[in-house]
């Protein structure tokens, strides 16, 4: 990803220079850099990875998720408190994720813990096991892990 | 004359070379090096003696400090030159005494050196005109008495002799030197010729009286005059040439040259006349009946002193009135006291002189000095007998001895004095004359003690140290001059009363100059006037006294005598000491709280009470700016996490509290236009939390606070007292903004130095000169910290300086 | 209207921060403080932003930044100290 | 009604909206029974309001100034990115210095494996 | 422009800095050291004459005017202080070169000495109220880690103590400060004068005037002085030595610049404070000088009678008493330093510190034993020696302004200064010799030549005091007229 | 169990480049915006202070091998050895000068003097808070 | 508004004189850093009056400026406490290390004959 970033770089720069305008100038660059946006896009495949723009596309896709998942829990949580009497039935449970390297257990824990009523107490020694506080297990234990399973794949998605 | 200047500092010089020569000649022959010095300045002084006779004065001056008017300025008249022969006369006599009194195994280098030093310095005092210089060496000749009375600063009691004479006479010193400013600022000189002759436009000052009082304290302390007298019979604990010399023949005599050379200023003062003879009086008084009771040679010696200084104390003061009436004939019933003081001085000198070092004889041949161990001496010690005998004598007042006829010219003024118009009532004047007939009384009663304890009766030779032995001659030949002229001068008196006293007594009336009869005639035998029948009368009181003393002496023993001043003295220097212990440790005690509780109690009484003094408590807040809902909201907050702070049981809730205060600052901050003070405040603010939590890993949670109710409430009206002035005075600055402030200046930033920032360009141009050294403050913290933590004293326990 | 709005809404944070200083007095934990203290400062922030668009100047967007920056490394600090003791450690066993 | 002013006024919007989510989570923080479930309330605090008001005064600036404020939006990037981890630290420590869950509780699936050796040794459940 | 006036304090400053980069170099930071003292004592003798043909001199920092920068100002009664200082410190340091170790050496030791300086020079030498402030700071921030070194467990007891209250000082400074600016909007010195001058010092700014009584009086130790003795008694001797001759200096500086040159007006209430202040001040240092067997303490509450002597001087306020104070307090900078000099040497030599664990040194230290002797007379006042010109002039001053009590006062506390100080001399260096010939600690050259510079001193001003007159009496002058000072500062554009 | 701080360290390396990079745009903007050498280097220090908090010191050390004493005492340095360089000029102790210049990237700038200070002042900041942090953690 | 700083700063001035005066170590050193807030703030009441102009950032182009100099005087005076703070605290537990115990009764420090 990085060398594709690079290269785009260096044909926004070239684009720039072979204007040959008076001055340098930010549209002009901005220009080369569409243009080389289009060029990296025909040629991704010879690098052998995806396209770069396309995490981009994920990243957007991922965050999408969240914030539905962030609405939809603050809207129970809010709910639960300013509920007359307290019915929540907190608790810590287990979760081994899918996930191995530390970026991706660091954004699904981050995710997780962003949306209501979840938060991540503590992550195995060896990366594979979350810990995570629920504020209401017993109701919600499904939907969180549904929400888990979401967020994994989707992370994975920018990841991989 | 620059070698009357010379004079002075000629014994300094040598005081340099001696420990040089000392060094090399490491014996007893190092004094006749050192005796160079008094004989060359005798000769050198009494070269002047006639031209002085003859009315003749040297003064000479070196410029010192221009800006001060003190300028070392020396002044040779017929009264310094008596000083200055006795002091280079006896010194030489003392110094040849003490080539042969003092062992090799002393460190005789010191003792010259001190010697030296004094001789110096008292001729400072003699030949000064300056009182500020006069000062100098008054101040040095208590010095060398100090070093010379703790020579053997092993012993205990030489220490406590010599601290003694230095409280007493360093703070009598003191007393004058304020005395002397205040003529100075009454007159604008410190020239005493000056003064004397300005001094009668100043004599209505209410600061005239003053500086009379302040002089007099030095002469007194000096001069051991009651109730200073009592470091001079500690101050024996010098070796005996010291004693003979300093504290018999020159030094003490300086509080008397101090009150002859102000007559003239003081002396038409009716003050003048009623202190120092009443002092005078009542001091040969108390002298004498002490020295009847002493045991110790010296000690009677130094008794005896304290008593004839007395006496010739209060002729001194008789002669003022002379003064105060202005010249007339009659002038010479007053004048003639004067006369006979001077007349006295010089015979004084040499009778205690030579009984001195007789009893330094007797302590050094037989290593004692206790009367009750000594007696029948005669025998054994012929010579030394005879200059006891001649010394006692004279001192009794008895023919043909030179104390007679000052003894005879004392009671004659006396009984002129009963005439003084001053003198309110005539019993006042014949109480005087009673009292000093009493002191005569016991005078001869004292004088024979020397004489028959001493030398007659039957000897003990296992009640002293060693075997007797006459002394040696080259010890004998100094006291036998002085006996010689205790003699000579009897018979011829008149040398010195025309050559010596004539010069002085011009010195002390200088306005009259040259008037008939200042200078009397002394003769020996006036026929049968009232003061010889005082005299016959001392003789026969004194005798039966003497025979009969077993009888009487136990009213000694009775309280007035016990309660003596020496106690007096002792206990107020102790309770001095206890008490400022116990004061000192009533509020020094430790705490830091107590300390903070001063500080706060001092800063709520003044300022809080100026505050209330000055009603400056004036409120205006018609300038106020609004408050918001939320702004308000925000500072209840504030002040509810801030009280909350108080009453936490934790200390990390405390930190968290202030942490809250720190960014509800920051929001202060920000709500009155301060980003860059924003942004600092909350970065500070974390990094001073994080430096807490850092440090909490070493110290311990904190514990409820122990302190009794009382305590607490006290803390407590402090606090609040504290933080009202604070606001009161707060409240009242804002309504009293006298001018718009200089910042409206840097508005201009910009253009002047090209930022926009305000605030940044005051830290960075403006005022970069505060943020370089806060840059440096905080360095040293930086650098501070690292050492405290780092340097680690490594072997505390042998650690010397912490217990 | 939207002045309105914007000072209700400055009321609404004061009085959150009024609580949490509440939350803090009380405790009982000292990680409940903490987090009423990270609570504090969000809506601190809350606060200057909505100050800044009540003055109208952008002067006060960096403490915006820095308030959140710190009162991160605050949290850490303080939940170092509650869990070890110690918060910067000379050498980790890991 | 130009666009500016719909674009102030929701800016305005999202900003009451932070105001009132703020107030709700520091209901919750008041409410909730301990310090894990407090700790929901409050990174919900964090995450809503800051979301909402940064977000709005983005669009305030936006609309009213035209001045796209980098510093809002990585004051924002930064809330995302701090503020859960924040949360996650603090609950640890909370549960590392053995601050107890609240006895409605159902669960504690971390007890086993953290304590594992006091429960064997007591027997007992002792959290604190 | 007169970029001079800063360099008494840059060059400890960057000494100070530089030696930091020597760390382990000592003999390197050593011969640093002493040329850079020298330095600074060459160029403030050049200033001081310079003041003498020139007139007061000021330096506007960055070239921005009064009131709006900051400034020096030069004025002779800045500058003798300015000298003496460094010529103290110098000599203070020969010292430290054989009595504070290489441990010390090696943990900034001297840089911190050079900070202090800067200090203190810096708060002579500024012309502006907050920067005065902040030149404290740069002195106390110094002082606080100069008292810890060595982290002693009385040291870091007693520094508890010391740096609270200077904190609080410094707090009341900034208040005081923050009223002043709020009342009369500025900051400069000199025009802080002219404003006050222009509306009269009306009561509020009496009270504020009093802040800074406080603040001042904290520092110097008037009346307010319980902190001094322990703080003084517990760092090491050449420390404490920098202590007790300069710190409190500083403090007596800034009292006397503000009282006469900003608060003159209200003298019946700011100067009849001060002067009770002083008269307690003596009476408890000299009580508190006999109260104690420790001769640390002695030591210690003998600097408090010193100040109560010399603020004595501001509270007559005429150019005379205003000479005596001067003298008084150049003379006290350096017996101050030898005292405690010598009593640092004699705990070293014994390793004791009480009076009564002590006898008979003069025989094994005869030459320390003199040199005690010679300060003992020299803090007496006795003459020649330079406490006596000080002493003489402070007598008119009193006279001349009818202040008997201050001068009866000043003049005892004369005798209680002795007494404590014969009790050191005659317990300690007298009586039997208790030291074993082989326990004799031998007395370092570079202990005891630093204490015959300061004796040569002590001696050599009070015989050629007529040297310094031009200097003292121009500085008195100034102090008693505002308006040379105001006109340097705020007129003509140098 | 272990402690593992997968997360804190994780953002931590991304949070830490925008604090430092946010510190040095605070250090060059503080002339005409808030900001300048003291919030700058404050906010730099911040972040070294966030790094020493999650790593150890000596895993930031191998990173960045600075004696921050002698940063702190360049800093200090720097600042008064630009009020000397003033001197040296024959101007006024601590004069500082700015002029606006044609620059090729970054057009016309204003140059100022101060920036030398503020430099001083910012490494000052920077040195003598992680001095004073790294002094009280070694201690342990 | 100045007014109601101003007991603010009274208020903290008073818990901060309470805190001094009190036995605990930590607690005297909280109290010196309540102190300077107040100091801060007192000092920004004196200046031109609080809220009246804007940031003083001429950048912004308004009509008046709060005043400048106390805020930089308050800039200087937070670095300076915040120096002075750190090394009161190193002071504090350097002390409680050595004598083992932070109670400012026992630490009476001199206490001779
Ligand atoms: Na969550
Ligand atoms: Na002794």
């Amino acid at each position: 990803m990085p060398a594709q970033l690079l290269l785009n770089l260096f044909i926004a720069f070239l684009w720039m220079t072979l204007m040959d305008e008076d001055e340098l100038k930010f549209t002009t660059f901005f220009a080369g850099f569409l243009v080389g946006i289009g060029i990296i896009f025909f040629m991704h495949r010879f690098f052998g990875t995806q396209f770069y723009l396309r995490r981009l596309v994920k990243t957007i896709k991922l965050l999408f998720i969240f914030i539905s998942e962030l609405t939809q829990s603050s809207i129970v949580v809010l709910g639960q408190i300013l509920s007359p009497k307290l019915k929540i039935k907190p608790g810590i449970f287990k979760y081994e994720t899918v996930l191995k390297s530390d970026v991706e257990v660091t954004m699904l824990s981050l995710l997780l813990t962003l949306t209501p009523g979840s938060v991540v107490m503590e992550v195995s020694p060896e990366g594979d096991t979350l810990y995570i506080h629920a504020m209401d297990v017993e109701e919600s234990r499904a939907g969180l892990i549904k929400q888990l399973k979401n967020f994994e794949k989707a992370i994975m998605e920018v990841t991989r | 004359m620059l070698t009357i200047t010379l004079s002075i500092f000629i014994p300094f010089l040598a005081a340099i070379f001696i420990p040089l020569i000392y060094k090399r000649i490491h014996s007893r022959h190092i004094g006749w090096f050192v005796i160079i010095v008094p004989i060359a300045l005798f000769i050198f002084l009494a070269s002047y003696i006639p031209s002085i006779a003859n009315g003749s004065t040297y003064m000479h001056t070196i410029r010192w400090i221009e800006t001060a008017g003190i300028h070392f300025t020396t002044y040779l008249d017929g009264l310094s030159l008596i000083f200055g022969l006795l002091i280079t006369g006896v010194g030489s006599l003392v110094i040849l005494y003490s080539i042969y009194y003092l062992s090799e195994r002393e460190s005789l280098g010191r003792f010259y050196v001190y010697l030296l030093l004094f001789m110096g310095a008292m001729l400072g005092v003699v030949l000064s005109d300056n009182l500020m210089v006069l000062y100098v060496f008054w101040e040095l000749t208590s010095i060398s008495s100090f070093l010379l009375i703790a020579f053997w600063y092993h012993r205990k009691k030489s220490r406590y002799g010599a601290q003694k004479s230095m409280l007493i006479t360093v703070s009598g010193g003191i007393a004058m030197l304020a005395g002397f400013i205040m003529l100075q600022s009454m007159t604008g000189s410190f020239s005493v010729r000056d003064i004397v002759a300005t001094i009668g436009q100043y004599t209505d000052e209410p600061l005239f009286l003053v500086a009379l009082l302040l002089v007099l304290l030095g002469a007194f302390t000096k001069s051991a005059q009651f109730p200073f007298h009592i470091w001079l019979p500690d101050a024996m604990e010098a070796p005996t040439p010291v004693s003979a010399y300093l504290h018999s023949a020159t030094m003490v005599k300086a509080g008397i040259y101090l009150v002859a050379r102000f007559t003239p200023i003081f002396g038409g003062e009716a003050m003048w006349l009623y202190i120092v003879s009443g002092v005078g009086v009542f001091t040969l008084l108390i002298g004498s009946l002490n020295a009847v009771k002493q045991t110790d040679l010296k000690a009677l010696l130094a008794y005896s002193t304290i008593s004839q200084l007395g006496l010739v104390m209060s002729l001194f003061g008789l002669g003022s009135v002379a003064l105060h009436h202005g010249y007339s004939p009659d002038s010479v019933i007053y004048t003639q006291a004067t006369f006979a003081a001077l007349f006295h001085l010089i015979n004084h000198s040499t009778f205690k002189g030579a009984l001195f070092m007789v009893v330094g004889i007797v302590d050094h041949e037989l290593g004692t000095r206790d009367i009750r161990r000594l007696g029948g001496l005669m025998a054994f010690m012929p010579v030394t007998f005879t200059i006891a005998l001649i010394g006692s004598f004279s001192m009794a007042g008895l023919p043909p001895f030179n104390g007679f006829l000052s003894k005879e010219m004392f009671f004659e003024a006396l009984v002129n004095a009963r005439n003084l118009e001053v003198f309110s009532t005539g019993t006042m004047g014949t109480l005087v004359l009673v009292v000093a007939w009493i002191a005569s009384v016991f005078t001869f009663v004292y004088s024979m003690i020397i004489v028959f304890q001493t030398f007659f009766g039957e000897f003990h030779p296992e009640r002293v140290e060693k075997p007797i032995n006459e002394a040696s001659k080259g010890m004998l030949v100094a006291p036998s001059v002085l006996a010689i002229l205790v003699v000579g001068i009897f018979f011829f008196p008149n040398v010195i009363g025309n050559y010596l006293l004539r010069p002085a007594m011009a010195a002390i009336y200088p306005t009259f100059a040259g008037a008939e009869g200042l200078t009397p005639h002394i003769k020996a035998w006036h026929g049968f006037n009232t003061a010889l029948w005082m005299t016959i009368g001392v003789v026969v009181l004194g005798t039966i006294l003497y025979r009969f003393m077993r009888y009487w002496k136990g009213v000694y023993s009775f309280a007035p005598f016990k309660w003596n001043l020496d106690t007096a003295f002792n206990a107020s220097l102790s309770w001095l000491e206890n008490g400022s212990r116990y004061l000192t440790r009533l509020y020094m005690k430790g705490y830091l709280k107590d300390y903070l509780v001063y500080i706060f109690v001092f800063f709520v009484l003044t300022v809080g009470g100026s505050i209330l003094y000055t009603g400056s408590y004036s409120f205006d807040f018609s300038d106020d700016s609004p408050i918001a809902i939320n702004e308000f909201l925000i500072v209840l907050s504030m002040a509810g996490a801030a009280l909350s702070m108080l009453f936490v049981k934790s200390r990390m809730t405390a930190i968290i509290l202030n942490g809250v205060l720190g960014y509800s600052i920051a929001l202060l901050f920000v709500i009155f236009r301060a980003p860059d003070l924003a942004l600092t405040q909350t970065v500070v603010e974390t990094v001073t939390t994080a430096l807490f939590l850092l440090c909490f890993y070493f110290l311990p949670e904190w514990k409820k606070e122990r302190s009794a109710r009382k305590t607490k409430i006290s803390n407590g009206i402090i606090a609040i007292l504290a933080g009202t002035i604070v606001t009161v005075l707060g409240l009242a600055v804002q309504g009293n903004k006298l001018f718009e402030s200089i910042s409206v200046y840097f508005e201009d930033a910009y253009r002047l130095a090209g930022g926009k920032n305000i605030v940044n360009t005051i830290l960075g141009d403006f005022r970069a000169f505060d943020t370089m050294l806060e840059v440096v403050v905080l360095f040293i913290a930086g650098i501070g910290v690292f050492t405290l933590i780092k340097l680690k004293s490594k072997k505390e326990e042998q650690d010397i300086e912490d217990q | 209207m939207i002045e309105m709005m914007l000072t209700v809404s400055l009321i609404l944070f004061s009085i959150t921060i009024s609580i949490a200083i509440i939350r803090i007095v009380l405790g009982p934990s000292m990680p409940d403080r903490v987090l009423a203290l990270d609570m504090i400062g969000v809506n601190l922030i809350a606060t200057i932003a909505v100050v800044s668009i009540i003055l109208k100047t952008k002067a006060f967007l960096e403490v915006i930044l820095i308030l959140g920056i710190l009162s991160f490394i605050g949290t850490i600090a303080f939940s170092r100290a509650i869990e070890r003791g110690v918060i910067v450690e000379r050498k980790r066993d890991r | 009604m130009s666009v500016n002013v719909i674009g102030e006024f929701i800016g305005a919007l999202l900003i009451l909206m932070g105001g009132i989510a703020s107030v709700i989570s520091v209901f919750g923080l008041i409410r909730l029974p301990d310090v894990y479930t407090r700790s929901h309330a409050a990174t919900k605090s964090s995450t809503l309001a800051v979301l909402l008001t940064l977000s709005g005064t983005f669009l305030y600036f936006l609309f009213r100034e035209q001045f796209v404020s980098v510093r809002v939006l990585l004051g924002i990037v930064f809330v995302f990115l701090t503020a859960p981890v924040a949360g996650h630290l603090l609950v640890r420590a909370a549960y590392r210095s053995k601050v107890e869950l609240a006895d409605i509780s159902t669960e504690d699936a971390l007890k086993e494996v953290l304590y594992k050796d006091e429960l064997k040794n007591d027997g007992v459940s002792d959290k604190s | 422009m007169n970029n001079i006036l800063v360099m008494p304090m840059i060059i400890p400053l960057l000494t100070g800095i530089i030696l930091i980069f020597l760390r382990t170099r000592t003999n390197s930071q050593r011969v640093f050291s002493v040329l850079s003292i020298i330095a600074t004592i060459t160029v403030s003798i050049v200033i001081l004459n310079k003041i003498q043909h020139e007139g007061i001199l000021r330096l506007d920092f960055g070239g921005w005017l009064p009131p709006y920068g900051i400034l020096f100002v030069a004025d002779s009664f800045s500058m003798l202080l300015v000298i003496t200082t460094s010529i103290v410190t110098g000599i203070l340091l020969i010292y430290a070169f054989s009595s504070i170790g290489k441990q010390h050496e090696s943990m900034f030791f001297y840089p911190f000495i050079f900070f202090l300086v800067a200090g203190v020079n810096g708060s002579f030498l500024t012309g502006d109220l907050f920067n005065l402030f902040v030149c404290f700071e740069v002195m106390l921030l110094s002082s606080y880690v100069l008292i810890t070194m060595g982290g002693r467990k009385i040291q870091l007891v007693e520094s508890i103590k010391y740096v609270t209250i200077n904190v609080l000082s410094s707090w009341f400074f900034l208040i005081g400060i923050a009223y002043l600016y709020g009342t009369v909007g500025t900051l400069n010195m000199a025009h802080l004068s002219v404003r006050i001058a222009e509306v009269g010092q009306g009561p509020l700014l009496t009270v504020i005037s009093l802040m800074f009584l406080i603040v001042f009086s904290l520092k110097a130790g008037l009346l307010l002085y319980f902190w001094l003795p322990n703080s003084y008694s517990a760092p090491p001797t050449i420390v404490a030595a920098l202590f007790g001759a300069l710190l409190t200096k500083v403090g007596i500086y800034a009292m006397f610049r503000i009282f006469t040159l900003i608060f003159y007006h209200e003298t019946v209430i700011t100067h009849t404070v001060i002067g009770i202040m002083a008269i307690l001040t003596m009476i408890g240092g000299s009580i508190g000088a006999l109260a104690y067997n420790d001769i640390r303490k002695i030591v210690s509450y003998n600097v408090v009678i010193a100040v109560g002597f010399i603020l004595a001087g501001l509270a007559m306020s005429s150019e005379i008493a205003f000479q005596g104070a001067i003298y008084y307090l150049i003379h006290d900078m350096i017996v101050k330093a030898l005292l405690f000099l010598i009593a640092g040497t004699m705990i070293y030599l014994t390793g004791k510190s009480k009076i009564e664990e002590m006898s008979g040194l003069i025989r094994n230290y005869p030459m320390l034993g003199w040199l005690f002797f010679i300060t003992m007379l020299s803090l007496t006042g006795i003459p020649p020696l330079s406490g006596f010109i000080g002493k003489v002039y402070l007598g008119q001053g009193a006279i001349e302004t009818g202040s008997y009590l201050l001068l009866a006062v000043a003049f005892m506390s004369g005798i209680f200064v002795l007494y404590s100080l014969l009790r050191i001399f005659l317990n300690c260096f007298w009586g039997e010799t208790i030291i074993n010939e082989d326990d004799d600690v031998p007395l370092k050259k570079g202990m005891l030549i630093p204490c015959v510079l300061l004796a040569i001193m002590t001696v050599a001003i009070g015989i050629g005091v007529e040297g310094l007159a031009p200097y003292v009496s121009d500085a008195a002058r100034t102090l008693m007229n505002p308006d040379i000072y105001i006109e340097a500062v705020l007129q003509g554009n140098r | 169990m272990k402690i593992n701080d997968v997360i804190l360290k994780t953002v931590t390396r991304i949070v830490a480049f925008i604090i430092l990079t946010f510190g040095v745009e605070l250090f060059l903007s503080g002339h005409n915006n808030p900001g300048g050498g003291f919030i700058g280097g404050l906010v730099l220090s911040s972040a070294f202070v966030l790094l020493y908090l999650v790593n150890d010191i000596e895993t930031v050390r191998k990173g960045i091998p600075f004696d921050f004493k002698k940063i702190a005492a360049i800093g200090v340095l720097l600042a008064v050895g630009s009020g000397v360089g003033s001197v040296l000029f024959g101007k006024h102790f601590l004069t500082q000068a700015f002029s606006h210049f044609d620059l090729p990237i970054f057009g016309v700038t204003e140059l100022s003097t101060v920036i030398l200070f503020e430099a001083g002042v910012a490494l000052t900041v920077v040195g003598v808070v992680v001095t004073i942090i790294l002094s009280i953690s070694e201690d342990v | 508004m100045e007014t109601l700083i101003t007991v603010l700063v009274g208020l903290l001035v008073t818990i901060a004189v309470y805190l001094l005066l009190s036995r605990n170590l930590i607690r005297v050193i909280l109290g010196t850093a309540l102190l300077s807030h107040a100091a801060h703030l007192l000092l920004m009441t004196m200046g031109n009056g609080l809220k009246k102009g804007s940031a003083p950032l001429l950048g912004e182009n308004a009509a008046s400026y709060v005043d400048a100099l106390p805020q930089a005087l308050i800039l200087t005076a937070i670095v300076i406490s915040f120096a002075v703070t750190a090394f009161l605290l190193v002071l504090a537990y350097r002390t409680y290390k050595k004598t083992g115990t932070d109670d400012l009764y026992a630490l009476r420090g001199l206490d001779d004959e």
